[in-house]
């Protein structure tokens, strides 16, 4: 990945939140307090502001960055949590253009940095639960040779069937797990959220 | 979606310029998202910050004034502010003294909030926090993100407000704040479900004669959904499961709140504090101290939460303290 | 009917109960449905009585206390008291300095005071009366029963109250009372219908998209329907009819209210504010004071009205004087 | 008109107002404050209340009776007006037992009395428009020598004919007056009380 391939991430990233900004604002309704959308939309916007005259040196300066804007300008459970996934990746990053192995571990320290931030383990119906088994077909691809378009699209499956299997579960992290049982049978906003990250990768690494 | 707004994106912007216009003793800045008092704050004497999603209004920044808040953030309805904005807050009221946060115990709020304290530190600015996590609805274990926080914030902010206006410690103002929300415990229902100007339509149906019960101060759906019951048997469901509370058993004094979710009218409150007044009496509880009205609001919620703190003299008289604010005013 | 309450028959009681419940500084008959200040008054001093149907709360017993009214009379929901129960107040109060009768302009208000001020008179208490009709969405006509009373209400009772409080006498007090209503006109428009207990429904359908323009306070629908405005264009709408009384022609400075009609939360007030305050300045009228809450309410009623009052230093002087009721409270 | 009938009428009044209460209430919704099916329950109860150890000397003094404690009872706008209807018709008795001339002209007293309170003219959607075709009706069938049943029956059916003339009017007196040409369309709740009263009168008289 190069600086222009994860500019285009994060522009794909936007256009998906607000394409979606509906969508996840309905399913943060039912289970949550609605604001999803407009968090997504507002931290990507701001993102996509600072890109327009930031020149990093590297993708990992570019994803600090993400994180960063995202932290400052999302609030809510969000805002941190993905800010902070952002900001670890960039910082596990070496300095120079990462190959898909590299990515893949940089992501593993975002996701890592979430779990450790809120404590959230697979199954609490969060954004852990599309995190996770995308970053595992990420992996299982590149293992298996694949290149970063294909680790990508593979990852952005995964995330989609991830944030999909939320549905049956009940919520044990986050504003949802206030609602105990009434949480099952919704899709989880976060998770639906990070399968339209991994969504936004796969676009921008077929380009 | 009936609301007054221009547009959904400026509701907070706009309302931030109202309460501008209509408190010349607040100084809002409407870009930062900082609510303080105006005027210089008084060298040495430590600083009260709150903030969280707007939508709760007063909350917080209705509080700010002498012997309660110095600064409120606000953030986007239901979201809580962001680090810089609360480090923005610190730093203006900061008076070498310290500052105390106060948190409502939300996953987004503590979050941020944590974060901005680092950042506060950081800059060599002092901070305690002070969590708020009254709401018995929602059980506190591992299983959960814990309580909610909801009235008792009222209680905390005062509390801790008249503390820091006498001039205690940073650790002294922040443990009566712990102190407040531990004897503190409230509970919620909801007759309708809010309205966020983004999601446009409300966040759940409500047959006519059904209402939800444990409801948070987010719009979300309660615990559970019930047959609408008189004011009489509400009140006693709400009281019973505050009084289980083993922090409250033996309480003989009271500070009690019956507040408003924003869309229930005043009369109803008042009918509902009878209950309250009348059920703690035959407990042998005696109201020391009430508030009755909309202080911690759920948007255009129509619903009631009762909160009971358990209160002594120390308590008391920090409450019955000077206060002057927009949305609490009395002694002076 | 999604209310809290017992019986629809007992709201008015039980609302009472909780009042005196919550506020030990006033005195509540609840059988003789009198609000007064606790303790003996003043001697000599004009004592000032208001009162009307219930659900526009806080009006008039949480306006009750130190400058503002020494008692109120709550009838039924939207019914004026009977001329018994405002006898019962005006002679609880009366300190031989005779009596002013705080009336808002409503045939059964009118009719039931006017009756009470009879009986009174009979019993030898002075009695004056104010007359408040300060809402422009209804001509005064012949044809009519002329303009209602509503926003300005507080005004009168907040600024008389004042006058009463530094020993004017009965004309004196009577006389203000009248200026501060022939100064002010208010403006209302309404999202959604009231529902009264009695009636158990709401009293009108309003489609989604749609507003009630210059409603009152009693839950009737509005002089016209329109599709709903933003915030700009409803307050353009409610400043353009209160400003084009003649007698705010030329008005530098303001007293201005905005108020929720009990089923619209704060923050939606603050945004209307905002809008009144920038709209305004452009005309070149001041907002000298203001108040932004729930003060006349409609029930739920979700809607707000805005009362401008064209005021002078002698009022705001008045109206700064201190005043503690539960409803509003400063000074001191 | 003898003290039983006089009693029996009030009853009959209060039995009306207890089945047509909510139908009142409905009829306030629409164009007023939904409290006139209330305020008539309310009224005609207390005067029920103090009927049963009240023992009048005359028709006179129970009708007097009877308007001072809906005075005291009622408040709103139909509480002065009916009240003083019945004190003035009261007043208006001899302390013999009325004939129907009597009761006609004591009655006439009242819708006087009511007029000059109230300010209403025939034709402003008020409870004056059931009342004054009542009384002129009440007054065709004595002229042409009918009893008192007589009387009252064809009052009755005047003052429904009155209440439902109401609907198309445009209210200029009470607060229906405040919705202008919106009030058209509805019959008048006061106008309907007061053919519940000339019913009930009917009703006692044809025992
Ligand atoms: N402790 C947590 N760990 C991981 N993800 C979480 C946690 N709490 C919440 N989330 C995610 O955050 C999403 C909600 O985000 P958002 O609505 O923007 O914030 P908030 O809940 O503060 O309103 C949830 O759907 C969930 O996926
Ligand atoms: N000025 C008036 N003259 C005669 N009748 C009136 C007048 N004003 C109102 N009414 C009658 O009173 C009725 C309303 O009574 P009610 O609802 O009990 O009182 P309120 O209008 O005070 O709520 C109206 O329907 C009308 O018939
Ligand atoms: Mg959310
Ligand atoms: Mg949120
Ligand atoms: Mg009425
Ligand atoms: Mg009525």
């Amino acid at each position: 990945m190069d600086i222009a391939l994860a500019r285009h991430w994060v522009q794909a990233i936007a256009v998906a939140m607000d394409e979606h900004q509906d969508r996840l604002t309905q399913l943060d309704s039912a289970i949550g307090d609605a604001d999803h959308g407009a968090n997504m939309h507002r931290g990507f916007n701001a993102v996509l502001a600072t890109q327009v005259s930031y020149r990093p040196d590297s993708v990992s300066q570019l994803l600090v960055k993400v994180g960063t804007t995202l932290i400052s300008s999302v609030g809510g459970a969000s805002g941190p949590l993905y800010g902070t996934a952002f900001r670890a990746a960039g910082k596990a990053l070496p300095g120079t253009d990462p190959d898909p192995a590299e990515l893949l571990a940089a992501l593993r320290a975002g996701l890592d940095a979430v779990r450790e931030l809120g404590a959230a383990a697979p199954g609490d119906k969060t954004m852990v639960d599309a995190f996770l088994p995308a970053l595992d077909a990420f992996e299982e691809e590149v293992r298996a040779g694949g290149d970063l378009a294909a680790a990508a699209a593979r990852a952005a499956r995964a995330a989609e069937d991830g944030a999909r299997a939320t549905v049956p579960l009940q919520a044990r992290k986050g504003r949802a797990s206030y609602l105990g049982p009434r949480s099952i049978g919704h899709q989880d906003p976060g998770a639906t959220s990070t399968a339209l990250v991994f969504g936004a990768l796969a676009t921008a690494a077929a380009r | 979606m009936k609301k007054f707004l221009n547009t959904p994106e400026s509701v907070l912007a706009d309302a931030l310029a109202g309460l501008a216009a209509a408190h010349p003793r607040l100084d809002v800045d409407v870009e930062a998202r900082v609510v303080r008092r105006a005027g210089a704050g008084r060298a040495g004497k430590v600083a009260l910050v709150s903030g969280g999603g707007s939508g709760h209004e007063p909350l917080h920044g209705g509080f700010v004034g002498t012997g309660m808040l110095d600064a409120a953030c606000p953030g986007e309805i239901f979201t809580s502010p962001v680090p810089d904005q609360v480090l923005a807050a610190a730093t203006a009221v900061d008076q070498g003294a310290g500052v105390v946060l106060i948190v409502k115990n939300y996953t987004g709020d503590v979050l941020n909030f944590r974060m901005a304290a680092e950042l506060a530190a950081d800059e060599g600015i002092e901070v305690r926090t002070v969590l708020v996590d009254d709401d018995v609805a929602v059980t506190d274990s591992t299983w959960t993100a814990g309580r909610r926080g909801t009235g008792a914030t009222v209680f905390v902010e005062k509390i801790a407000g008249a503390l820091a206006e006498r001039g205690a410690g940073l650790d002294e103002v922040a443990a009566v704040g712990r102190r407040v929300n531990e004897l503190s415990r409230s509970f919620a229902v909801a007759l309708t479900a809010c309205t966020t100007p983004a999601a446009g339509k409300p966040g759940f149906d409500l047959p006519e004669d059904e209402m939800e019960v444990g409801v948070g101060i987010h719009g979300e759906p309660g615990r559970r959904r019930e047959k609408l019951g008189t004011a009489r048997e509400i009140v006693a469901e709400a009281l019973a499961a505050v009084l289980a509370e083993p922090v409250l058993t033996g309480t003989d004094q009271a500070l009690v709140m019956v507040n408003g979710l924003g869309g229930t009218p005043l009369i109803e409150l008042y009918v509902l504090f009878n209950e309250v007044s009348t059920q703690l009496a035959a407990q042998g509880v005696t109201i020391a101290r009430s508030l009755v009205g909309n202080y911690v609001t759920s948007l255009d919620m129509a619903g009631a939460s009762i909160t009971v703190c358990r209160a002594d003299e120390q308590l008391l008289a920090l409450w019955d303290a000077p206060v002057d604010t927009p949305a609490l005013r009395w002694g002076g």
